[in-house]
């Protein structure tokens, strides 16, 4: 298992690489730098000292060399230093790291939470009212889109009932560290989180509910049924722990997703995170934050297929991990 | 000369494993297999599940790359034929599969399935096809109107019939036919058995049976090889396999088969307590120090036994 | 200076400018030319209660940068943050011009070469420590050090005598600068301008706090990122810093020892709120203070507990006609007389032909309305009101160009050039913000009214950094670009249109220009009277010429909360950050 | 011989035996949701992709100040928007070009993946492994962030070089699903006996294994297409929209930026919300009826 | 004759299939007695399945309908509710199923597995529970049981896995055991091994046994009594020996001669023309088989014939019986001649 986990995070360090390799020159392609108009804001700046700064910066070198110079810096873990920022990208990732993970992590949690009890009720008692209601609402979730989602949540739950605060992550009057503290920030994490938790049920959903139909054919249930195990735990000790084995198969490109989504969420209520850096850094052409957050996002949904792989061979005992 | 001549075939699928699927260990599926097929008669491959049947079987035509040995078809060598060369002699060959369900591609109609192979040999009209089609189809017992038809349209003994004329739309000489029965009904398997052996006659065709059922193959077979874990264990008439089995391995098998006389079924059950008995108490004189079979040795010109060099 | 606003319009947007440096919530013009009548004071003239707490809103779709040190920061949220607690040792009047009403005094020599400073006593950074001129001198040796990669340091920063020298690292002390004690010191400068008093660099940096440079206890790079300036900031002004959430938001409490008296609340929140939800918010009365981006002014009019103030902002947008290249060899702008754009009449009419005040007038509901001198009316004694512009005029536009030999020969209904040969004049627009779109086809209409073919250079609007990185480098793809500026406390606009100037982008040049940019700011200028009348020429010149068509001015609406006391957006107005407080 | 009798026959069982396309329409005909669905979805797609013969887009795009953010009346029957441009026309031509770039993306994403898939899935082993390793490789790129970074590279940003952009990223997922059933299919006789029959590789993968495959195919086509019609949605409210120039159910939708637009301002966006909506759901009820379709098992019809 | 521990009465089966029922299992009563093997045989698709999945109340209650009885310590199996029937699966009732491969869960250890029906049924601690796997496991002749117990079914070989289905089915000692072809997966040389196997288990247990397959043989081998079935019907009832020499119904006749048995050799064998035909095509009028032997005249059939004893202990459905004859005279054995 250790053995598996440490070939894994082997066959990572090439497809970082790549990953690195391709987000860099990509965004080198990008038309300006963090340079460009960054000097707007004082126009009695001479060009010379314009482009003494991209000299600093390394702007102004070929691609490769800047590459080599990041990639010779990123081993050591240091990712570089944002221009925008002024701040080494590592310190400046280190907070909004923390909160796209937890946003992205409630997310995922209560999307699973929301989505495998409906998945089984749609699956175990098919064609029922439930299952339909059930399908329309996974039709509906697919269908609509995410930011018309989480506005009308905004709305609705921010501003008309006044349940949830509209915005940011934690009440900054409320001493850090204190348990009031953790309470504020899970307050301020339910409506972002819910928004795309309820959207992000699909898959899930669809998944469950057709592998429950399928597995309650197999032969193994009826063995089960056979042995007078009663209806009930025939699904929770049966039927629902092979049929989570896809669900299980996907989380780690169900990352993919989550990370596509908080974009959203964070831009929408101005969550600082990862997502909302990483269009203020496109905006801001700050290649080294763009390149960074891309990394991570990658190694994210690398460290979720494997751990998707880890999770599948614990439960899986046909799948051996050597 | 025989029609096909298979010298000390060798088929070993490599077992990756570690970080760059590396090639660690070998599966031996078959491991040194000789034997040969005369014009017209019918040999039968036997043997458990697993020990090497069909893979013997595919090495032939090709659909498995043969690691080691030879298949001389005529006198030619198609094991180390690149697939082009193959081509030429392959029409001569053809196979029928076990399951009638998906050895046919349900999305064509038969029409379709039957006609495939002519398409890839010979240049022929729409008419001319159609007329061929028609022929074999009336040929193999089926109506007219079925080459429209799709193929869940038909029982497993129909299907098997379309499997058949598909095989036999090029004229071929041998038949490599894979447990052709052992998916079907027994009132469906007498059916098909009773057509293999009519159209053997007709097309003077030459089989090589693979089964697993003694009695199938017994009913069948001129000549029998008894294959486990990859190599002969015995070969010979089928009066010879079944009247007088020299390699315990046989014995427990031909002993496995149910006995049909309710009245003897205590007596089977004794016998096979002897042969179990026998087999883990003789097991040394069958098999070598690394559990594999001895090489074939003749004890009488038609028969075969894989025993220890000088006898048992 | 000039500061420069580079969002082409309003809306959500980057939030990488630049521009509204000097913080907008203190200072301003004198009431200018506005056609809506907005106050610039909160009009509740209760008591500020005890011990009051306020919410303050950054309307940003992003959150901010928190590089909290006036030497470095980029953003205009950090900007605002700033301005909480900390502030310049010289306080500004509605002219922008320096005064000695803040924590420091001044007195200019009789050649007006040297500005002595004098710290007022009691003046204390928040840890207690007294600010001293060495913090001063400090944030001119950051400026000016070799490694130093901000934006500030400029003409009014280089023209310290000595500057150069050390900039260039030839030299470890800046010559120009002189310590007289701790509350005492001199700047000697190698050029009298006027510009002195309104550019003078007064932001002190507390060097026992974030750590020196000059002795090696920490570079530059490392101060950028530091916990000084990002976690724990310190500065001297009303309210310190206790903590902040990054990007998000800042919490202040009272700085008891405020020069001026003890302020008024007793804490202060500010968070980023987002454009999207900013009117709900205000509406809920969660946000005590805000800026309303304009488009939303609609929604915000009519909700009662709130008021809105607005002034004109330092802005204003153009039309910019790319009339040659910067050479950079020369580091000069080069007109080119052959260029599309060359023909003056042309230009002229393509201003006619603008329709500003319609789209000022619905599209922004009268928050914008239609420009007519590139020196803006909040200069009061240099804005030229005689010069009126060219209003919508297509018949004018049309009589222009026919004139002009722009006429439409193969009758396809657009006008070819004069020599006949087919005219497609290339657009480039920014993107950002709902009406940036609007405004483009708007106008691309108007000069299709009056026969002129343009179309959006790759059909589509271009985001901040690839329109500028065009511009910037004169990409020939681009014949007229929508630009603005934001201009500060500095009516000089040789940063702008000067024939070195880099930002120059519609390489304009001419002789006359020259001539009276240099008489703008030299040291004759600092006789008001004689200043006016230079720019007044050139402000004449400009009309004249259209290097630019100035489109729209703008105000700036903030909306406050009928709770809120004491609180003004005129930089002319005796309030000060800390009187500002709550009532019951 | 074959007698006039058995050509009948022949004839009827012809006949009896329709194509995939047939039992796809039978089965439609069966499912009353689907029925409903099919007609729906075929008016709105007419409506939209005639509207170029009674809508000028010159005229279409032309703002006019004068008559921002109306509200739905007879001369605008869907208002207009903050450019006083009509909504309803928008709303016509933007359904054309999002069905367009949902259609396409769909398409080549899937002829692409399809065609990697089988290639992988009917050779198997190294060349298998070759793909997937490429595949697994792509699959874990970030593609929103990877979308916005193209989208700010090309200089022609155009429903193509969109919809190139959008196949480039979406045609993996689908080479995955078609590699892992063609590893299957390819272990199943059918295959082998073409293989004996002197089938060549490409025959054999396109005319043997893609037709059972293609069920699979067409499901997982139905529900991409409708996830694909609302992509470029996100990307708009993002601010990497499509051109102006060209309209599509996202800018419209992307209008609801903020509470008032979405309370107030609702004829902008809400249309062509419930305008995807509906398309989606019309989709996928015809999918679900393609699903029963190619499976005999579930037939209705 | 043995207590009896199972008694089936008239029981139907019947499918919905787009808004009809249709019968599988067309009334069909067996008793079935204590330490007896009762084989049922028959094609594919006569039911046989179906009529087993009825008795453990295994079918899909919404779509199946069932009726009749099956009688099991006097509760009858197809009127109980899911509760009451869950106290009886696994404890009286046992089944084995077809394919040992996907009989079995694959994410739980085979010690689990067997150990569950206990869990219902049985009042045992947990070692107890470990104790009478390994006891399980040894009876059904797996040597290394602890190793076995900790393994998961993918781990084990088909032979393995047959017999630790056969261990959950025994667990709580059934009194009636119904086996679904449970040597129809496996291997000869393994399909003897189980075959052995149960006739001991049953020596042990004394448990009643329905055994399901289509492979005379294992009838031969297995059964006490036997039940030909064809079309959801019964045709013949006879005790084992009774049957395989003196067949009466044209229908197991017909079976007996087409296999290829060790008798005949190389010659053709008997083909039952036609096929079973499916539920919904089934013509319930008059006699099932008829269009199968369709050179026995018309006349010869009976309407709607019964099952009826014709012998103590040998039943038939049919009254052609005595004229039946092969189409080429080929077995026309003295052997049948009629009594
Ligand atoms: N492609 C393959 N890769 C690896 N191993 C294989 C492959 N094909 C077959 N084998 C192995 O080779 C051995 C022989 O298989 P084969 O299918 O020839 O047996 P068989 O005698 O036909 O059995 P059955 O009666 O079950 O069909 C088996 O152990 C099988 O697992
Ligand atoms: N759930 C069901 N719904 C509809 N028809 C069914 C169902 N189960 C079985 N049948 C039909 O009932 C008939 C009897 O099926 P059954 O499975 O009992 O046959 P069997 O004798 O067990 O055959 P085999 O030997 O193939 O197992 C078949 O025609 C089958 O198609
Ligand atoms: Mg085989
Ligand atoms: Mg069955």
């Amino acid at each position: 298992m250790v053995k598996f986990v440490i070939r894994r995070m082997l066959v990572m360090i090439p497809q970082l690489f790549l990953l690195s390799l391709i987000i860099f020159v990509l965004a080198k392609q990008m038309p300006g730098d963090a340079v460009t108009g960054a000097f707007m804001g004082n126009p009695n700046v001479t060009a010379e000292q314009v482009e003494k700064i991209r000299e600093q910066y390394g702007l102004n070198d070929p691609w490769y060399v800047q590459y080599g110079a990041w990639v010779g810096k990123a081993v050591k873990g240091d990712l570089g230093q944002s221009y925008t920022h002024k701040q080494p990208v590592t310190s400046l990732l280190a907070g909004r790291v923390v909160n796209t993970v937890t946003l992205s992590l409630f997310v995922l949690i209560v999307s699973y939470a929301v989505a495998i009890p409906l998945g089984i009720i749609a699956g175990r008692w098919t064609d029922s009212w439930a299952d339909k209601l059930i399908v329309t609402y996974n039709y509906f979730s697919f269908a609509t889109p995410l930011f018309v989602f989480a506005l009308l949540m905004l709305f609705v739950f921010g501003f008309i009932l006044g349940w949830f605060p509209t915005g940011g992550s934690v009440d900054i009057r409320i001493e850090s560290g204190t348990f009031a503290q953790f309470m504020s920030k899970l307050h301020h994490l339910v409506l972002p989180g819910l928004s795309g938790a309820l959207l992000a049920t699909f898959g899930t959903i669809q998944y469950l509910r057709n592998d429950i139909i399928d597995t309650k054919l197999k032969d193994f249930v009826k063995t089960a049924r056979s042995k007078g195990v009663p209806e009930g735990k025939v699904y929770t000790r049966h039927i629902l722990r092979n049929s989570l084995l896809p669900i299980a198969a996907f989380l780690g490109y169900e990352i993919t997703g989550l990370i596509g989504g908080s974009i959203f969420l964070e831009t929408i209520f101005s969550y600082p995170g990862l997502g909302q850096l990483f269009i203020q850094s496109i905006t801001g052409r700050d290649f080294t934050v763009v390149t960074a957050i891309v990394m991570i996002s990658g190694t994210a949904v690398i460290v979720g297929t494997m751990l998707s792989d880890v999770i599948l061979s614990a439960i899986d005992p046909r799948i051996r991990i050597e | 000369m025989s029609l096909l001549n298979v010298k000390d075939l060798e088929v070993h699928f490599p077992i990756r494993g570690g970080f760059f699927r590396r090639v660690v260990d070998q599966v031996r599926a078959v491991d040194g297999v000789s034997f040969e097929l005369e014009p017209g008669e019918t040999y039968g491959l036997v043997g458990e599940s697993g020990c090497g049947k069909t893979t013997t079987g595919r090495a032939i035509i090709g659909l498995n790359k043969a690691t080691g040995g030879e298949v001389l078809f005529n006198g030619q060598n198609l094991a180390n034929m690149n697939s082009h060369d193959r081509k030429k002699h392959i029409r001569d060959i053809q196979m029928i599969f076990q399951d009638p369900y998906s050895s046919l591609n349900g999305r064509k109609n038969v029409l379709n399935i039957i006609a495939e192979p002519l398409r890839n040999f010979e240049r022929l009209s729409p008419k001319e096809e159609l007329t061929r089609v028609q022929n074999m189809i009336e040929r193999v017992g089926l109506s007219p109107e079925s080459i429209y038809k799709y193929p869940h349209q038909f029982s497993g003994g129909q299907r098997q019939r379309i499997g058949i004329a598909r095989a036999l739309m090029l004229n071929p000489k041998l038949i490599i036919a894979d447990e052709p029965v052992s998916a079907l009904d027994v009132s469906v398997q007498a059916q098909v058995l009773n057509f293999m052996q009519e159209i053997q006659k007709d097309f003077g065709l030459t089989y090589l049976f693979i089964s697993h059922d003694l009695g199938v193959i017994k009913h069948i077979c001129d000549r029998i090889g008894i294959m486990y874990k990859g190599r002969f264990v015995e070969e010979g008439t089928a009066k010879d396999v079944y009247t007088n089995p020299q390699h315990l391995y046989t014995k427990r098998l031909i002993a496995s088969i149910p006995e049909m006389d309710p009245e003897k079924r205590f007596e089977k059950k004794e016998i096979r307590e002897e042969i179990n008995n026998a087999y883990r108490n003789e097991y040394d004189s069958y098999f070598d120090k690394d559990g594999r079979m001895f090489d074939l040795k003749p004890l009488t010109p038609t028969h075969s036994v894989a025993v220890q060099q000088g006898g048992m | 200076a000039c500061n420069g606003d580079n969002s082409a319009d309003g809306g959500k947007d980057t939030g990488k400018d630049k521009g509204k440096d000097d913080g907008k919530t203190e200072q301003g013009g004198e009431d200018t030319t506005a056609k809506l009548d907005f106050p610039l004071d909160v009009s509740n003239d209760a008591e500020p209660m005890e011990d009051g707490e306020m919410t303050i809103a950054m309307v940003a779709g992003e959150p901010f940068e928190g590089t909290l040190n006036r030497n470095f920061y980029s953003g205009t949220y950090d900007a605002e943050i700033l301005s909480y607690f900390d502030e310049a040792l010289l306080d500004t009047d509605g002219d922008y011009l320096i005064t000695n009403d803040g924590a420091a005094t001044y007195e200019l020599s009789e050649d007006n070469k040297t500005l002595t400073l004098k710290i007022k006593d009691g003046v204390k950074w928040h840890d207690g420590e007294p600010v001293k001129t060495s913090d001063l001198l400090y944030s001119y040796e950051l400026l000016g050090h070799p490694d130093y990669a901000g934006n500030r340091y400029d003409f009014m920063i280089e023209n310290v005598v000595g500057m150069p020298e050390y900039h260039e690292g030839k030299t470890k002390e800046i010559s120009g600068i002189e310590i007289i004690d701790d509350q005492e010191m001199k700047f000697t400068y190698t050029e009298a301008t006027p510009s002195i008093l309104s550019g003078f660099w007064s932001y002190a940096t507390p060097r026992h706090h974030v750590g020196d440079v000059m002795t090696g206890e920490v570079t530059i790079k490392d101060l950028e990122s530091s916990d000084k300036i990002r976690v724990n900031p310190i500065g001297f002004g009303p309210y310190k810093i206790d903590k902040i959430v990054p990007g998000e938001s800042v919490l202040y409490s009272r700085n008891d020892d405020y020069w001026r008296g003890k302020p008024a609340l007793k804490s202060i929140v500010q968070k980023v709120v987002s454009p999207a939800t900013i009117v709900e918010s205000v509406k809920k009365g969660d946000i005590d203070l805000a800026s309303i981006p304009a488009d939303q002014y609609e929604t915000v009019k009519d909700v009662d507990n709130i008021e809105l103030l607005a002034q004109v902002d330092y802005a204003y947008t153009y039309i910019g006609f790319k009339q040659g290249k910067w050479d950079a060899t020369k580091k000069e702008n080069v007109t080119d007389p052959d260029a599309k754009m060359a023909s003056k009449e042309l230009r002229q009419a393509m201003w006619y032909a603008m329709d500003n005040a319609t789209i000022g007038e619905k599209l922004y509901h009268g928050l914008r309305f239609p420009a007519t001198s590139l020196i803006i009316p909040v200069f009061e004694s240099f804005h030229d009101e005689s010069v009126e512009g060219r209003m919508f005029d297509p018949e004018k536009a049309k009589q222009l160009l026919d004139d002009a030999g722009f006429e439409d020969k193969d009758g396809d209904g657009f006008r070819e050039d004069q020599n006949g040969e087919e005219l497609v004049i290339n657009f480039a627009s920014m993107s950002g913000g709902e009406t940036a779109e609007p405004i483009a086809k708007a106008y691309m209409q108007n000069w299709a009214d009056v026969g002129l073919k343009v179309e959006l250079v790759d059909g589509r609007l271009h985001d901040f950094n690839a329109f500028y990185d065009m511009v910037e480098n004169d990409d020939p793809k681009i014949d007229i670009y929508q630009g603005a500026w934001g201009t500060g406390s500095d009516p000089d606009p040789s940063g702008l249109y000067g024939r070195t100037a880099s930002f120059n982008y519609t390489r304009y040049t001419s002789e006359k220009n020259d001539e009276l940019l240099k008489a703008g700011t030299s040291e004759k200028a600092f006789d008001t009277e004689y200043r006016k009348d230079i720019y007044n020429q050139w402000q004449e010149l400009m009309f004249e010429d259209v290097p630019v068509a100035p489109t729209v001015y703008r105000y700036a609406l903030t909306s406050a909360n009928k709770r809120v006391v004491n609180y003004s957006i005129d930089p002319g107005s005796d309030l000060r950050l800390f009187q500002m407080g709550v009532a019951e | 011989m074959v007698t006039v009798n058995q050509k009948e026959l022949i004839a009827k069982e012809k006949a009896n035996n329709p194509s995939l396309l047939k039992t796809i329409w039978r089965e439609i005909r069966h499912d009353k949701m689907a029925m409903i669905s099919l007609v729906l979805l075929l008016g709105i797609i007419i409506t939209a992709y005639s509207s170029p013969l009674f809508i000028d887009q010159e005229q279409l795009q032309r703002v006019n100040f004068l008559e921002t953010w109306e509200e739905p009346s007879e001369t605008h029957l869907l208002g207009t928007d903050d450019g006083g441009r009509d909504v309803f026309g928008q709303l016509l031509i933007g359904t054309r070009n999002s069905f367009t770039i949902g259609l396409s993306v769909t398409l080549i994403a899937g002829l692409f993946g399809l065609t990697v898939g089988l290639i992988a899935g009917y050779f198997g082993g190294l060349v298998d492994n070759v793909i997937m390793r490429i595949i697994d490789f792509l699959l874990v790129l970030p593609s929103t962030m990877f979308i916005i970074v193209f989208i700010v590279i090309v200089p022609d940003y155009s429903v193509f070089t969109f919809v190139l952009m959008m196949s480039a990223f979406a045609w993996f997922g689908k080479a995955r699903l078609i590699r892992s059933k063609g590893l299957a299919e390819r272990e199943l006789d059918y295959i082998n006996a073409s293989k004996t029959l002197g089938t060549p590789s490409w025959k054999i993968m396109f005319f043997e294994m893609f037709p059972n495959l293609s069920s699979l195919v067409i499901v997982n086509m139905t529900l991409t297409l409708a996830g694909n019609i609302g992509l470029e949605t996100s990307l708009t409210f993002l601010g990497f929209g499509l051109p102006a120039s060209t309209p599509s159910l996202g800018t419209l939708i992307a209008f609801a930026t903020n509470p008032d637009i979405v309370q107030n301002k609702w004829w902008v966006w809400l249309p062509a919300s419930l305008l995807i909506l509906i398309m989606m759901l019309c989709i996928n009820y015809i999918g679900q009826a393609v699903k029963r379709a190619s499976d005999a098992r579930q037939r209705l019809a | 004759m043995a207590e009896t521990v199972l008694e089936i009465e008239n029981l139907r089966t019947s499918f919905n299939i787009k808004g009809n029922y249709y019968a599988a299992v067309d009334g069909v009563s067996l008793t079935v007695h204590k330490n007896e093997v009762v084989a049922i045989v028959g094609e594919s698709g006569c039911g046989k399945s179906a009529l087993a999945l009825s008795i453990m109340g295994l079918h899909n209650a919404k779509t199946t309908k069932l009726e009749g009885q099956a009688n099991l310590k006097g509760q009858n199996l197809l009127s109980l509710p899911v509760e009451k029937l869950n106290k009886i699966r696994g404890k009286d009732l046992g089944m084995i199923f077809q394919d040992p491969m996907t009989a079995l869960n694959p994410l739980a250890t085979i010690g689990r597995q067997i150990e569950e029906p206990m869990d219902y049924h049985m009042k045992l601690s947990g070692s107890a529970k470990r104790k009478r796997v390994l006891e399980l496991l040894e009876q059904v002749g797996i040597k290394n049981g602890p190793r076995v117990y900790k393994q998961y079914p993918h781990e084990l070989s088909g032979g393995m896995r047959q017999r630790v289905v056969i261990a959950i089915a025994l667990a709580c000692n059934p009194v009636m055991l119904i086996a679904d072809e449970p040597t129809t997966a496996l291997d000869v040389t393994i399909q003897a091994q189980i075959m052995d196997l149960m006739k001991d288990l049953q020596r042990i247990t004394d448990s009643g046994i329905i055994l399901i397959t289509h492979d005379l043989g294992v009838v031969a081998e297995m059964a006490d009594r036997v039940a030909v079935m064809y079309a959801g019907q019964f045709v013949e009832i006879a005790d084992v020996n009774t049957l395989f020499a003196k067949p009466l119904h044209p229908y197991t006749r017909s079976l007996l001669s087409s296999i290829p048995s060790n008798m005949t050799d190389k010659e053709e064998l008997h083909v039952i023309e036609g096929i079973v035909p499916s539920i919904q095509n089934l013509d319930r009028e008059g006699c099932r088989f008829a269009p199968r032997i369709p050179w026995i005249s018309e006349e010869a059939h009976e309407d709607n014939p019964t099952l009826h004893e014709v012998e103590p202990g040998h039943f038939v459905r049919c009254t052609c019986y005595k004229d039946f004859h092969f189409p080429e005279e080929r077995v026309e054995d003295e052997n049948y001649v009629t009594t």
